[in-house]
């Protein structure tokens, strides 16, 4: 076992379902320039030199992109489209939500989609159109599984998972999350690597996780909220208040049974998420656990997300927006009291 | 017969088969008996002819919101379209798609894409998926004239420019986008000019002659075939029926709609059949009741056919 | 007073405004073609005569005409940009996500954005493609204001009042119920004309309006699911069930107050919406009455919408998909027992 | 001195004050006082400076990623730009835009987009209104070479052609889309010879000739301005810093750089004036003491500027 960060796991996930598999390729912009960067975060670093015909270094063309990717893998490839700034997929929009999300249905079940998105998310020092946090408007499109890895672990096996699926599967990355090095690396960043193992693996999508057992209130987050969610938990043990993590680590499917099981147990929720609060996947989970597990909950689900505003580019303002462990320590006091 | 005489015969059946079709469809549609909308392709049945004509049984073609013409000229089959336009679920679609939506992969379609521009870069990558495999195999992409100032239509053709990739992106110039004239859209003599935008070949031709449309896509597809790259292929026509339903088609000029309909294509090569021998009224008589019993066949059946059950709307999200 | 469909008061709204101010303009795809369609569904027939200046008349670039649209609302324009159907706004979305919401943000507040936009939304037997509620993936974009009006007389007042409003304004207008005659008219469509005033007025962004004063339950839904909320009330008062149907009518923001007031009387809620229940706007709604009045809630929240799925053409498929009066009755009934 | 002396002493100090602002910022953001992310202009001031000064006050440019030029030769200020890069409250944008987003509309510069190809449209849509309202100003938009592959050029090119807008669409040829080469994306010789597809002229000059950028940035202004509609005008240069951050550069090839070296504009220009007699060494050394004070001041009063509230991000949703 090798301790790996998210990006470093992430190009072995590729180098290794590239070999495994000829119809697998990358098409993305920058991912293929000889001392270039590997793409925005490095995933990609050094994979043209291993796989100089699968590496497609394309034009700023973001919905020809994914559309090439469509088109590439109805004819049975299986592409991995990404874009620098998850905030970009706005800029292939129809491509992925009326024709990716919806060719095998429009097919009436004939056509396979096995299409892998990847894109980067989070606010960042960067201002409001590289910071977004997009899964509250992708998660209501029907034809499209996200997953949000947390871990250098989870990210490599949901990525495989995701090339192997094959159906269109949307991964957002966090920013602060990669690990990434050198020229590329991330004030402010989090350590998400994980010790991964020599044999292949793959974490299934839809299955969650319980990252610290609890049993006063399930806290619920993906990605960066994670990690902030077990900053809380550790202060808030200090308090006396035991707090169950949980990692979803997929949004759609999402796995109902393991967040149930928890609030069942706890009585109480607090989700957390980086995007704006109003219509956020926040949202959608209180709205399920009220009629889920109504019997159970002993007080109102808690929502804990960014204010329903763009991201703002000034740091004071930035950490303002975001949530952090102190907004997630707050509202687990609140709904304990 | 001789083969030429033959494959003449074919492209005239083809023809006649989509303009049958759809003076049924619109017949279905009008007296209330089909459900939906329907974007009709009268008039410009030389395109889809003759530039399928030009295709092997592997390469794959992407359409658009008017494609009954495509796939028939495909070989998608009059049957499991007609069902489909029914929404039964024998159609080729299994009654999920529609109209807007029609296609069937196996026979080299992909089922169609009714946002305007939105097919162009699926054929790129089609194309792309070609070429990576070393398969001698082409993509098509049929357009309309409005689509060509999509965004899509732009990054999907300067892919497949850098790229040479074994594609040809076939604009149907029908003179309006729904209700809006060319002249209004673009300021361009030939719509082929975008080409040099691209650093590829543009090519016009007279979208009425089915043969003249055939050559070019010929040439455009050995060209692709051989690794040469796109072709931006303009063909001129005409939609002599509405843009969709019950369109009166005021805001096209009453000369020029005389005009078109004088130049239709498939009156056009009756009489270039004629004139040269290859057959008399009568034979091609025969070929129209064949078509005809055809279409009728399928309409018999599709009425006939099964609906889907309501909770099939909830399979085929996912595989 | 006179008695207009929504596509007329609409029309009657544009001219209205554009005769009031000259900034007032409309831009959007075979809007003004003389012989035309007044759009595809008849809103700005005949505007092009009044208006030969004001009515710009686009070629098929969603993204190129919501981005002018926006250049031209910074330079003091108020332009009235409309896509031909929902499902297109997708093509122009990183012009209206990441451009036209966070322009006055991103600028500190020194710049006013005064759009209004323009989608027809709904399952009218078209397919995929020509199908879908959008208002789940805006709802949750900050910077963005939202109405859905249900009658002709909330159409035209809130079309007037978006156009006077200084910030970007979505108006999500529904294809059923717009009343469109002769070849453009609909099948399956929903009466929703109103006696329409002689003088000016507005109807306020963000406020909601009671249809139907009830007991037992509140039942929240706009645009065609507010017709079939009436309906089901209808029936369900045979059974003896009182049921007060909430029109919104605004999504963002959103009368809080109003629905707030109308649960603590009922203490149940039903929300209905037309678009897939995952992530929808009946989440939000959920999520946040279970919060503020969870006191008052004898059950949890109930939500009615569409599977998550994309729409299906077939007629069978389409019914089953599109929640209508008996599923809503049906909600009412469970929620009450 | 005369007015031609002072206008091309006017051109220096403006390429040079970019220069020396954008040294300033890569040392402040090297050294970890300056938040964000930066993408610098180094190298290409000539291109920002020409078309600027062929501007009259009302007209209004759109900008990209790569502002901080844009800026200040629009007259933005310098003082507001550091601020608003140091996040202050006091910046042109009061801390919520940040480099990407830096712009003064009261100064003729929207906001910039960092979406590229995104602001296409905004400047086409700021002619229209201009053109609409029958004003004599002009709307300029800037836009690196990889701008033009982005289904937004296409669209708002096209719209400013058929509308005969009064707009200019200025492509800074730098060679690169980040990391990515020019011949990877597109498969012209000139990169103006897209402007046939629109039917509109196309130029390409020596973007790192600020006289000859400014010659044909008048040219296309007057057309404009005249109701002529727009132009396409290319300018070819080179980015002698990193893309952004600290980007090592390793995939431009090292001949090439030095190469590019040579060739700035702001040494050849000032070789120029020197040779045309204009300003000695002693003058442009004055200059240059000028622009870094002033850079200096900008500095030493942002980094004492104060920070916005945290709590100001709830304000300037909505008007
Ligand atoms: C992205 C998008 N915008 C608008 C429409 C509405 N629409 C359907 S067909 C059509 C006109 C298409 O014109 P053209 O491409 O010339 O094809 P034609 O109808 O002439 O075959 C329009 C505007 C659409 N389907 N997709
Ligand atoms: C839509 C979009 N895609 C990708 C990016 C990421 N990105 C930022 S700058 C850049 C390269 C831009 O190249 P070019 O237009 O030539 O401008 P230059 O950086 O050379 O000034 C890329 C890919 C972006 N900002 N927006
Ligand atoms: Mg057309
Ligand atoms: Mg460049």
């Amino acid at each position: 076992m090798e301790r790996k960060t998210i990006a470093e796991a992430l190009r072995d996930g590729l180098r290794e379902e590239m070999t495994r598999d000829e119809r697998v390729f990358c098409i993305g912009e920058d991912i293929a320039i000889p001392g270039g960067w590997g793409g925005a975060f490095t995933v990609t670093l050094g994979l043209e030199k291993e796989f100089p015909e699968r590496m497609i270094n394309t034009p700023i063309s973001e919905a020809g992109l994914f559309g090439a990717a469509l088109g590439a893998a109805m004819m049975g490839m299986h592409p991995v489209a990404d874009v620098q700034y998850g905030d970009f997929l706005l800029c292939a929009m129809d491509q992925i939500v009326d024709q990716i999300a919806k060719m095998r249905y429009m097919s009436g079940g004939r056509i396979k989609v096995p299409i892998t998105m990847r894109a980067p998310v989070g606010a960042t020092g960067r201002g409001a159109q590289h910071a977004q946090n997009l899964e509250s408007i992708f998660f209501s499109v029907p034809g499209i599984k996200i997953v949000c890895p947390a871990t250098a672990y989870d990210a490599k096996g949901l990525l495989k998972a995701a090339i192997r699926d094959e159906n269109p599967v949307l991964i957002f990355e966090h920013k602060l999350l990669y690990g990434s090095k050198g020229a590329r690396a991330e004030s402010g960043a989090v350590d998400a690597s994980s010790e991964i193992p020599e044999q292949d693996y793959i974490v299934p999508i839809g299955k969650g996780v319980v990252r610290r057992e609890g049993t006063d209130v399930t806290v619920i987050g993906t990605l960066m909220m994670m990690h902030r969610a077990l900053q809380a938990a550790e202060q808030l043990a200090g308090e006396g208040i035991s707090v169950e993590v949980i990692d979803p680590r997929s949004l759609v499917p999402f796995d109902w049974e393991l967040v149930e099981a928890s609030v069942r147990k706890t009585g109480r929720a607090v989700v957390v998420e980086e995007g704006p609060r109003r219509g956020g996947v926040g949202a959608e989970i209180a709205a399920e656990l009220a009629e889920r597990v109504s019997d159970y909950l002993t007080a109102p689900v808690k929502r804990v997300a960014s204010p329903d505003i763009p991201v703002p580019f000034s740091p004071p303002m930035e950490d303002f927006y975001r949530p952090d462990a102190a907004r997630i320590v707050e509202a687990v006091r609140k709904i304990v009291s | 017969m001789s083969q030429d005489a033959k494959f003449l015969l074919s492209l005239y059946r083809t023809m006649l088969l989509i303009r049958q079709f759809e003076e049924r469809v619109k017949f279905l549609f009008l007296e209330g008996s089909m459900p939906g909308t329907i974007h009709q392709y009268q008039g410009q049945e030389a395109v889809a002819t003759g530039v399928c004509a030009a295709l092997n049984a592997g390469d794959v073609i992407t359409s658009t919101h008017r494609p009954h013409g495509h796939a028939i000229a495909r070989g998608v089959g009059v049957e499991p379209m007609m069902h489909e336009l029914f929404g039964k679920v024998t159609g080729c679609c299994h009654g999920k798609g529609g109209s807007m939506h029609i296609g069937d992969l196996e026979k080299g379609m992909v089922p169609a894409i009714a946002i305007v521009g939105g097919n162009v870069p699926i054929a790129t990558g089609i194309a792309l998926a070609f070429k990576m495999r070393k398969e001698k195999r082409v993509a098509v992409s049929f357009m309309g004239d409005g689509a060509i100032n999509e965004g899509a239509f732009h990054e999907a053709v300067n892919m497949g420019a850098i790229w040479s990739l074994p594609v040809v992106y076939v604009i149907e110039n029908n003179l309006y986008s729904a209700s809006t004239p060319i002249a209004q859209t673009v300021k361009l003599k030939h719509l082929s000019d975008r080409s040099a935008g691209y650093g590829i070949p543009g090519v016009t031709v007279d979208g009425n002659d089915v043969l003249a449309v055939f050559e070019a896509a010929k040439t455009a597809v050995a060209r692709a075939r051989a690794g040469e790259g796109p072709t931006l292929l303009e063909c001129v026509t005409y939609r002599i029926t509405g843009h969709s339903r019950r369109d009166p088609c005021h805001y096209q000029p009453e000369a020029e709609r005389k005009q078109a309909l004088l130049k239709e294509p498939i009156g056009r090569f009756a009489k270039h059949l004629m004139a040269a021998g290859i057959a008399g009224q009568t034979a091609l008589d025969g070929i129209r009741r064949e078509v005809d019993a055809e279409i009728e066949a399928s309409v018999k059946s599709a009425m006939a056919a099964a609906d889907p059950k309501p909770e099939d709307a909830l399979n085929d999200v996912f595989a």
